[in-house]
């Protein structure tokens, strides 16, 4: 925080690329972005990997607190239905980003922001092409600016 | 009257990790402007409210006396948002300061008499201020015997060491260390601080207890002292509260129509009597 | 200085004059609520009106301010004190007990060794326009706190409702200067001053409820530890309604808010309320007012108890904010009976 | 003293039954205390009162200004529901539908032992909307108010005023189909009163399909202008019987989640993550917009919720204690075609 960031919200000069912040369950997507990456499969840059247990770990919380904190998007991977590592994180989730993407549909904000997705440690090719997806929907919808702060 | 919640700019000048746990640390702070230094009047037991500007602010006892000339001193426990952040200052970091606050030891009024100060774990730090100040050749005349009774849970948790041998060698003081339990290698008493109150058993003519410590031993103690015929105006405590401003406006560390901050943090127990049981 | 008349139709002269100098703040519709504030057109001026919801304190003491502004060069740190407190401030059409809530407010950021530098210099930037109370609520009770539907004396200039025409009246030097500056305003007639003059009878004896506030300071004083605080922290359920649409709470929470991006932020200072757990929750875990009753006898006690001892005065100006705000209609005028009949019951034992 | 206000109702009847079935659970110590309600001090308003003495009976009242949801004094338990040697006691609770459905979906969340209450049904038609009716009258004091037949009647110095109830009563009540606290199979000696039995609740959500058709811009605009003049007093968090936290997600500040301040971000993304953390669990009493001293209405989005969750979920609050909520739970073939997929 009282560090110097590096990187700003908006280079000025370049074409404008979103920020989007993903979330990748350590068992099946983190795996499969790796794969993607050994594989040499090209995805966008845009996107900053957090890795966390288990999409079960991820509630509102993580994202509307990335997006208030200036993400431009947010995108939480987990193991496909039946494969969770835990047995049923995934699924619990599954019901959390639903009603979570119907409210923010409901209050306006652009849902589009926020992408779930599934992807196995075997689907790096998937991981690639789903993430490339969201970037453009994410790009689409412009700088997130519904949370910004008067300063 | 310059607006009284900006703080004055330091910067750490050296970090020392006091206990074995490395949950406490001392941080020294140098003033950016020297003015500000020769501003900064206070005396042991007040507080200032320490801020790492961008994460918060809290009050925290000022642990350096004000005979160690050029800069002051804080003792901090790792507990909420702004301690954990203190300990992850290197040094020549900014830290904001405001103060000194509260009322502090009440040095004119125990001049001539004995100390008795009873201290118990991470609450030293006001104390060794206050014993710092008085040993001073400045001051020791002032005073008359001091007598220093110092428990801790276990030998790692013991603060100041430096200081505490330096004590221990003089002869113008009786420093008495107690952990909780045996422990291989401690030469110096066993027991809790009641109990080794007990077996000193300080004499109250002439004399003024000063109490730090965690609400528990405060209480068994205040006991042995009355057992042994202390009057509640000889025994002095140090409070603590939230805060946020420190200076008596955002109103949350009143008790009773006392406020902790500019009323206090000391009050002698037979303040505390009168006070609503609300601390 | 004589008094002087103010048609109605005036009022946007009025505000047009006074606006370039002054930052105006008015009374004016909000999401179907009266609140203060700065309005950029005279017809969104709303004076036929009981009270603001949330109480004019909120232009001097707004719900959220910021205390310095800060910016992070390396390890280094450059402070920005606030530039804008100069401002000169009009509070225009403030209902007297919230002006008498001026005069509290500056005297308790004033008392101490520690002045609140915000609050001061804004106060003694603005003006304030007050205007009598012609028909008080019934929830009411500014009499008994020693206010009055038209008490002149915590405002600058005050204007009585005579129906088509203000009685405008300076009362302060500040007042005197600002209506020199409206030359065009009409003297006053005798009979003007003689109607005003009724309605602050009429509006005083409108006013129904009445309280010994010296018996209730003394009760409480005494009864810190009586059983009757659970029976009136019995139904509030802790919101705080109550705390946060007074017009003297004062206490606030400081809070250091990031912009993250371009390495600043800024110190602001929040409105906090001693109904909240976490007001006085200590890091360690411990909290010295645990439980409702604690927290509903501090706002009372604090009110009633600690302002007169601290202070000498009432920490309340009887505005009624607190009885209509509560929706378990917990109200304080039951609080005060209740504490009232400790005594009554007292009394009753002696004579027995 | 203070004039405690009634409500002209033609509801005698309901509030006659109430007497007479508190004075008897009380009598054969069925339960030990009673929560109601008792006349208010301000017209539309009513208090909560708690009895343990059959004298106080008379002053239980039923009205349509009854809206606080009284199971918010059971969790966590108000100090005169617990005894000191005895433990918890029994209480008797006046239910309108939706209390009641607040009790057993609080059983269901196991906060609440349905052998330590009794709910004491009534048939409920509806609140007042009070903020609507106060808005509209404007800045006029309002000093008396009666219901007759299907007009709600506000009178005040030189002004009388009629409205329409089913016009003016809580948009919640406009829609609500559970109006007497539900029966339990399980504990069949909860109810006192009047109960009914419910199964398969249809619900068509017409109520809410204007508000659903609108654009996003369109969607932003109404709800962040409704929330902006929100002072974050968290009285709808402290009426609501489901907000039971120790520490609530706004309070936690070790790390801190959210802003504090009434700035429009932090006052939506509050309103956001509670209306989450209400999915499955609201049981439509409506006490968080009435108890909002903005009169803020937050009843759109709580129907929302309840939409998304009946239409995804099958799940209506409230009405098994047995039935496990359904954030909490998950079936295999759950919808999921908000899921991004490959083209």
């Amino acid at each position: 925080m009282t560090e110097p960031i590096v990187e700003t919200k908006q280079s000025e000069n370049k074409e404008w690329e979103p920020k989007i912040i993903a979330f990748l369950c350590n068992w099946c997507s983190y795996a499969g972005a790796d794969l993607a990456g050994v594989s040499r499969i090209q995805y966008p840059s845009n996107i900053r990997i957090v890795r966390v247990p288990c999409s079960g770990r991820i509630n509102a919380y993580f994202i509307i607190k990335s997006l208030t904190d200036g993400w431009d998007g947010v995108i939480v991977s987990g193991c496909h239905p039946g494969d969770c590592h835990y047995i049923s994180g995934n699924l619990v989730a599954r019901r959390r980003f639903a009603i979570l993407k119907e409210l923010l549909e409901f209050f306006g904000i652009e849902a589009g922001r926020i992408n779930f997705m599934w992807a196995s440690a075997a689907e790096g090719e998937r991981f690639a092409v789903l993430v490339r997806k969201a970037t453009e929907i994410v790009k689409k919808l412009g700088p997130n600016t519904k949370f910004d702060k008067k300063w | 009257m310059p607006n009284p919640y900006i703080p004055m700019l330091t910067r750490v000048k050296s970090i020392i990790s006091e206990n074995e746990v490395r949950d406490i640390k001392t941080i020294e702070l140098e003033f950016q402007k020297e003015e500000k230094y020769k501003a900064f009047d206070y005396i042991p037991g007040q507080f200032a409210e320490i801020s790492i500007i961008g994460k918060g602010e809290c009050p925290i006892g000022i642990a350096s006396s004000p005979t160690e000339e050029g800069t002051i001193k804080f003792t901090i426990k790792k507990m909420g948002t702004v301690t954990s952040a203190f300990h992850n200052r290197d040094i020549g970091d900014t830290i904001g300061v405001r103060g000194p606050l509260g009322n502090g030891w009440p040095m004119e009024e125990l001049k001539e008499k004995n100390i008795v100060v009873i201290g118990g774990g991470f609450a030293f730090s006001t104390l060794r201020s206050l014993i710092l100040y008085v040993l001073d050749d400045k001051h020791r005349k002032d005073y008359g015997k001091i007598t220093v009774i110092y428990g801790n849970r276990d030998s790692g948790e013991v603060l100041y060491r430096d200081v505490l041998e330096e004590w221990e060698k003089r002869d113008d003081i009786e420093v008495v260390l107690t952990i909780d339990r045996e422990e291989e290698g401690w030469t110096r008493k066993v027991g809790f601080v009641a109990a080794i109150v007990k077996e000193v058993a300080p004499s109250p003519d002439n004399a003024v207890a000063i109490i730090c410590g965690p609400p528990i031993m405060i209480r068994t103690t205040v006991d042995e002292l009355v057992k042994i015929g202390w009057k509640d105006e000889q025994i002095l405590n140090s409070l603590e509260m939230r805060m946020k401003c420190g200076i008596g406006k955002c109103g949350r560390c009143n008790i009773g129509s006392n406020f902790v901050c500019i009323d206090g943090p000391v009050f002698s127990l037979a303040e505390l009597k009168k006070m609503p049981n609300e601390y | 200085m004589a008094e002087k008349i103010l048609k109605k139709d005036d009022i946007g002269r009025l505000y047009s004059e006074l606006e370039k100098e002054y930052k105006f703040y008015a009374p004016t519709k909000v999401k179907g609520n009266i609140a203060f504030k700065k309005i950029s057109n005279a017809e969104e001026i709303e004076l036929e009106y009981l009270n603001s919801k949330v109480p004019p304190k909120d232009v001097l003491f707004p719900q959220k301010e910021t205390i310095f502004e800060y910016r992070y060069e390396g390890k280094d740190v450059i402070i920005e004190e606030r530039k804008d407190l100069e401002d000169k401030l009009l509070i225009f059409g403030v209902r007297l007990c919230d002006a008498y809530s001026f005069k509290l407010l500056e005297d308790f950021f004033a008392s101490g060794d520690f002045q609140d530098d915000i609050f001061l210099k804004k106060r003694e930037n603005a003006t304030i326009i007050g205007i009598g109370c012609n028909s008080p609520r019934q929830s009411c009770f500014c009499t008994s706190v020693g206010g009055h539907p038209f008490q002149k004396e915590s405002t600058d200039v005050f204007l009585s409702d005579l129906g088509d025409t203000y009685l405008v009246e300076a009362i302060s030097e500040k007042g005197e200067s600002l209506l020199k500056k409206l030359s065009w305003l009409t003297d006053a007639k005798k009979a003007d001053l003689t109607k005003s003059k009724e309605l602050a009878k009429q509006a005083e004896e409108a006013l129904t409820t009445k309280f010994d506030f010296d018996l209730v300071t003394k009760v409480l004083d005494e009864n810190f530890e009586h059983p009757v605080w659970q029976e009136i922290s019995e139904s509030c359920i802790g919101c705080s309604s109550c705390t946060f649409l007074c017009p003297t709470c004062t206490c606030f929470d400081v809070i250091d808010e990031n912009d993250e991006y371009n390495n600043r932020g800024r110190r602001i200072r929040i409105w906090d309320t001693c109904q909240s757990c976490l007001y006085t929750l200590e890091t360690s875990g411990h909290n010295p007012r645990p439980a409702k009753i604690q927290r509903c006898r501090n706002r009372i006690m604090h009110k009633f108890s600690y302002y007169p001892s601290n202070y000498d005065c009432l920490g309340c100006v009887g505005c009624g904010r607190c009885i209509t705000a509560c929706p378990v209609n917990n109200e304080l005028r039951l609080i005060i009976d209740k504490i009232l009949e400790i005594e009554e019951k007292s009394g009753e034992k002696v004579s027995a | 003293m203070v004039k405690f206000m009634g409500l002209e109702t033609e509801n005698k009847e309901i509030e006659n039954n109430l007497r007479e079935i508190a004075r008897e659970l009380l009598k054969e110590k069925k339960v030990d205390v009673i929560i109601g309600y008792k006349k208010g001090t301000l017209p539309l308003l009513s208090q909560p009162i708690i009895i343990d003495s059959e004298e106080d009976i008379d002053k239980l009242i039923w009205n349509n200004l009854c809206y606080v949801n009284l199971a918010k004094y059971l969790v966590p338990r108000v100090p005169r529901f617990v005894d000191p040697e005895k433990g918890n006691l029994t209480v008797g609770v006046v239910s309108k539908g939706c209390v009641g459905r607040a009790l057993i979906h609080l059983a269901s969340e196991n906060k609440i032992n349905l052998d330590e209450i009794k709910i004491i049904g009534i048939p409920c038609n509806g609140v007042v909307n009070r903020q609507r009716i106060e808005m509209e009258i404007g800045e006029k004091e309002i000093l008396e108010v009666s219901v007759l037949g299907n007009n709600i009647i506000v009178k005040g110095k030189n002004f009388e005023k009629e409205f329409p109830f089913d016009e003016y009563m809580n948009d919640l009540c406009k829609v609500c189909k559970i109006r007497k606290p539900p029966l339990v199979s399980k504990v069949p000696d909860l109810c006192v009163g009047e109960c009914e039995e419910y199964s398969n609740i249809v619900d068509e959500f017409t109520d809410i399909e204007e508000f659903d058709s609108k654009t996003p811009k369109e969607k932003w605009q109404h709800i962040s202008e409704a929330l902006s003049v929100c002072t974050r007093c968290y009285a709808c968090r402290e009426a609501c019987p489901m907000c039971y936290c120790n520490l609530c997600f706004v309070d936690q500040n070790k790390p801190v989640w959210f802003g504090k301040t009434t700035d429009l971000p932090d006052i939506i993304v509050y309103h956001l993550i509670r209306a989450m953390h209400m999915a499955g669990r609201c049981v439509a009493c409506g006490a968080c917009s009435l108890v909002c001293p903005m009169g803020i209405d937050l009843n759109i989005i709580n129907r929302k919720l309840e939409k998304i969750v009946k239409e995804r979920f099958d799940f209506t609050s409230g009405l098994d204690p047995d039935a496990l909520p359904p954030m909490v739970n998950f079936k295999m073939e759950d919808a999921q075609e908000f899921m991004l997929e490959e083209d």
